[in-house]
């Protein structure tokens, strides 16, 4: 199959039809959990994505003691792919997590400060769990939009008595820009968006854009064994840019 | 509040409008997870659980194969925002004990046997919880299992049945599964007529759970044309 | 051995020259850790567990702030068996500790809500803890009745400004009923009560079942890799609740 | 409270009545286990500690075998309920360097030479704790293992002693363990005058140490008898 | 506080007194580790890392091999002294992102196909930590790496640039770090003219992205003088 | 190597050419980490450790609520030495940590009273952390000693509103006295001070004693897994605490 993808990629094709820079079918559903604070399911292609939000109370860290805390977390459930095992979150869960995480936290989409309860004491802690329920690749870009989603359906519950009464709901957490992860791989001399799983098994490079609605970027990461060149992030920032906003306008 | 404080039932109707007989809603979906060997999503009410099923394949490390039989594996896992307060995704006990009953619920019906030194995986994921779920997953294990091509004696049945004040209650709810005061999960062959699951918590004579049985088994045999139906249409569909 | 203990079986004959309906002798002393809040130790007859009762100050649940918790942990100690290895707690390990836990517990046996020292802040919490020493079977049975005897001879120690004070004590735990639990194991078509550790190699299912002094059964739970018929499960639970009335003579 | 603020001793007699050089009662039990290839009980005063060796076994993962002696394992732990504080049974840092200096003073007496590529596990449970665990838990093993057939050079035999004001003591209890000014454990094979275990805590002049370590050797000598004395009766009765 | 909101420069002048484009005094010591293949130390300013690798070296259990090339594996770590809160020595989320990162920095500059079945080790502890630590790593490891006489394609040399108002900044300190806008982590092989790490956070436009990159590429050519003196000045000293 | 070792140590002689009571050379640095509280850098012969203190604010134990607490923790980095892995304490690393502990604790060269922030709430916590960089043989005594000249240079925070002010101090650990550790290994009839590398590879037992400037001995524990005989311990004893005055002579 390996080089079956490269064969085509000579001819600038790939094994599903698709253009080098067009994004497989993605389907967003909302509010897939009632439990949930928020949810979404992301698919994109045949990669499947829960988010879920779950709103806590917590304490402050001591250097923001006024600010709410978000926690994105991701598991790559056993379920979603033959090559993912139990266990503790390896370096790729984590790593997914973090690259969410950065996206959302500096594209200063949520107003953490609008998440304090009692100065000092006590916040909502926003848990962002991300569960992959299927592996075909570009799991990245999936789970950043699962969680933009689930973030912009999310409620705050309601508080009695400094305690939460769950399934009742003093308003919406207020999310005001809508952060698109895209991420391109290098394979030889071409740049494909929205890799497949067949495709990544060959990707030299990938670079994860975070690309913000006044198309500001808000984070980079690059992954892969291999190195990339410095014409190619340029094209590579511009195609990201580009399909953030065909991205952009299928979420509420 | 414990169970029997909380009121569960009133003028014969459950908190969730159904009579005490009555299951909630049942939803199957076939193979929704591709990269699976077989695999099956099953709602009961808004309790939805994944099931999916790797194997049989090769056991590493080598110590842990079996000779004479294939291994069955069980995980039980729910999401961190499947339930009310956030759970973290780390086994807990409960999970541990779940899997151990789950993978027996199964075991009966494979021939494991066919396929020494071998594993077959059944992995579970809880999406949302509302009471139930392990039954939940039985059943869409007992499908995934079947999907995947597993031989298999008989597809696997499950489901929940319970007591509030005097009246016996089927397919429990999340505050029904706290608050009743008997909750037993159940499991059998129902081509066989064998039990494959039991277990009970909560004071019960003999005669009650005698009538609990029944409702259980006749439930897991009503559950069995909803098994057999799912995989026949799929059959008559795709292939 | 397995194949000699099936043999015998065809002739209803058991390895050690026991009725299949018959315990084997059951030795329970009380008192045994004098550190311990309470304790026993129970053989059954080769098998070993010594149960001892730790009281601490807890806060209590949320859902339940006026009621004590129970804990009930089981060690499998490397030293009771060849097959136990030392670290975290296995399947077996937790599955007993909980099916002990539920016997007591839905025996309501325990009076939790006498348990409350400050409601919402702080109550008593009871830990169980089971440690098997010899493993010659039916470690459930066992660990059961050393659990509720040790809880029945658990004082409850004296509070001063709100510590503890180790070594005196304000009473005892109330302790109202005594579920027994029983053990019934399946090979072939015949029922064997207390199987000993070479007829569980060769158990194809197994049902405990807990019974409180009123004969209601607490607790059921079903073991073993085969399956079980409807009509065993009746003789089953006949032949537990008359068991049960024997062992429940021999706790004081 | 530190060492040396708490009253240990009041007209030359310690809180438990004791004279300075005076042990508790012992009390050994053999063959406690069944299950297990060799196995003893010992108690010092209300201290109790079970040992039960198992092997020389075969060593799995075989990349820990060594080819030329086998290993010795042992593994210290304390039951929850052994202490006024319930402990985790999780092992925790003092539990891991008790295990580590068990098996160094034992492991001087064993012919490990005599079966390579195996080991033989060692496993300790102290059911109640008043002091002096790990010495009471090497005179256990040390019975474990020669029950179990392993090859001894000699016995290990174990005591504590220590210092309180100017007096010193023998056989430390669990409040003079945590509050009297010095703390030694000592194990030693007496048919061999060898010592195999030396720590200390506490200040001492050197000519305090020496009179420490003569008290200690002669008290072992005495365990010495009574670990012969119960084999002598065992294999008289038994054998 | 939070990003942006701390005055990180006043009068084009940074907290510490550089100016935006000016480094901190950079140290490299070769050789610091008797017992590793191959060790360094760099220092940029206060943030001091060292490195040390070992091997290539067999890979054990045998099922981790590969069987067409090398392993290269990377721990980052830091001394829980190194930072103002003490730092628990178990691994945190952020040490498994940046191992990993720090990985794939290095891997494209080693011939890992030369020692198939084999592990490369490069560990890295930071001793005291005040702002880019990953890249002050990244020029550590790559020394070690080549005193290791580990074949490689180049030098991986890497820094930190950021932005603070409307400046852009070169080699953050922790401060910057943690409240500068931008901050973005980049690695190269100089002569080879390809990029090997990239990581930004904080909201850039493009054309600010690029300026960052040119920033970044001139100050890792004038590390890879560095890195190169340090490795000619050794070997003509002690070869 | 090893019989080599072995071989010169017939004719009285060391493969360093050390005297059997001879240290390696001793380098001491102070200061080495401006984040911490207090460290030091010390090598001896090309073993290298460092240690370093923080303080940070935490509870105090029941039974002692006006003292501070002392936490020693050791690593062995895995840059050390080919022999050392990544991952938790093993019992090497947590035996030296405890050894050394001991040495401090039972020496009382701090007067932990004086850490008492608020009695029965808040105390000073004074973590010694060390990191082994280098292993060369003898770490005990490299890490007493760096452990205990860190804890010399130590600066106690200052305090704002009950928080730690970061780089702002108000004043110095109190440490009155200069427990040294010296390390003593037994190869056949010889007695060694400081064992490097190849000769602990040889040593049947090592005696560790700490000794401090009464020349009282304040901890003992013996290593390796062979015995030791009852006049060796008298010579021990002796060069341990005469070897301690020489290198306190080192310590500020």
């Amino acid at each position: 199959m390996d080089s079956y993808v490269l064969e085509l990629l000579e001819k600038g094709k790939r094994i599903d039809g698709r253009r080098l820079d067009e994004f497989r079918k993605i389907e967003i559903r909302e509010n897939v959990v009632e439990k949930a604070e928020g949810s979404a399911s992301v698919k994109i292609g045949e990669t499947h994505v829960i988010a879920g939000v779950k709103a806590e109370i917590a304490q402050p860290f001591p250097d923001s003691p006024d600010e709410g805390i978000l926690i994105v977390n991701a598991e790559f459930t056993p379920l979603a792919s033959p090559e993912f095992e139990p266990g503790p979150p390896g370096e790729d869960e984590i790593e997914l997590a973090r690259v969410v995480d950065r996206g959302i936290r500096e594209s200063k989409c949520i107003e953490l400060e609008k998440l304090c309860i009692q100065p000092g004491e006590k916040v909502w802690c926003i848990f962002v769990d991300i569960s992959v329920l299927n592996h075909q690749g570009n799991l990245l870009d999936a789970s950043a939009l699962a969680s933009l989603v689930a973030l912009r359906n999310t409620r705050i519950p309601k508080l009695e008595d400094g305690k939460i009464i769950r399934g009742e709901y003093q308003g919406k957490l207020p999310v005001i820009f809508k952060p698109i992860n895209v991420s391109i791989a290098k394979i030889r001399e071409n740049l494909l968006v929205d890799p497949n799983f067949e495709e990544e098994k060959v990707t030299e490079a990938k670079i994860s854009v975070a690309v913000r609605d006044d198309d500001k970027i808000c984070a980079i990461q690059k992954q892969g064994s291999k190195e990339i060149l410095f014409e190619e992030i340029d094209k590579i920032i511009d195609l990201a840019v580009e399909k953030s906003k065909e991205i952009r306008k299928l979420v509420k | 509040m414990k169970r029997g404080e909380v009121k569960l039932i009133t003028d014969g109707k459950r908190i969730d409008g159904r009579k005490p007989e009555e299951m909630r809603n049942v939803e199957i979906k076939l193979d929704v997870i591709s990269r699976s060997d077989g695999s099956a999503e099953v709602a009961f009410g808004k309790t939805r659980v994944l099931a999916s099923v790797y194997g049989p394949r090769a056991l590493f490390p080598k110590y842990l194969q079996e000779h004479e039989t294939g291994i069955l594996r069980c995980r039980y896992s729910m999401a961190p925002f499947s339930v009310d307060e956030r759970k973290s995704p780390a086994p807990d006990r409960r999970s541990i004990e779940l899997s151990k009953v789950i993978r027996l619920a199964l075991e009966p019906a494979i021939f494991l046997e066919d396929f020494p030194k071998t594993v077959v995986d059944v992995y579970l994921e809880v999406i949302e919880a509302d009471g139930s779920t392990r039954v939940t997953g039985i059943n869409a294990s007992s499908l995934a299992l079947a999907l995947a091509g597993i031989p298999m004696r008989d597809l696997v049945c499950a489901c929940s049945v319970g007591k509030i004040n005097d009246t016996l209650i089927l397919d429990l709810n999340g505050r029904e599964d706290n608050y009743s005061e008997v909750d037993m999960a159940f499991a059998m062959m129902p081509g066989k007529g064998k039990i494959t699951l039991l277990q009970m918590d909560g004071l019960v004579t003999k005669e009650e759970l005698k009538k609990l049985i029944e409702i259980a088994k006749s439930t897991c045999e009503k559950i069995y044309e909803m098994q057999k139906n799912a995989l026949r249409e799929k059959y008559r569909v795709s292939e």
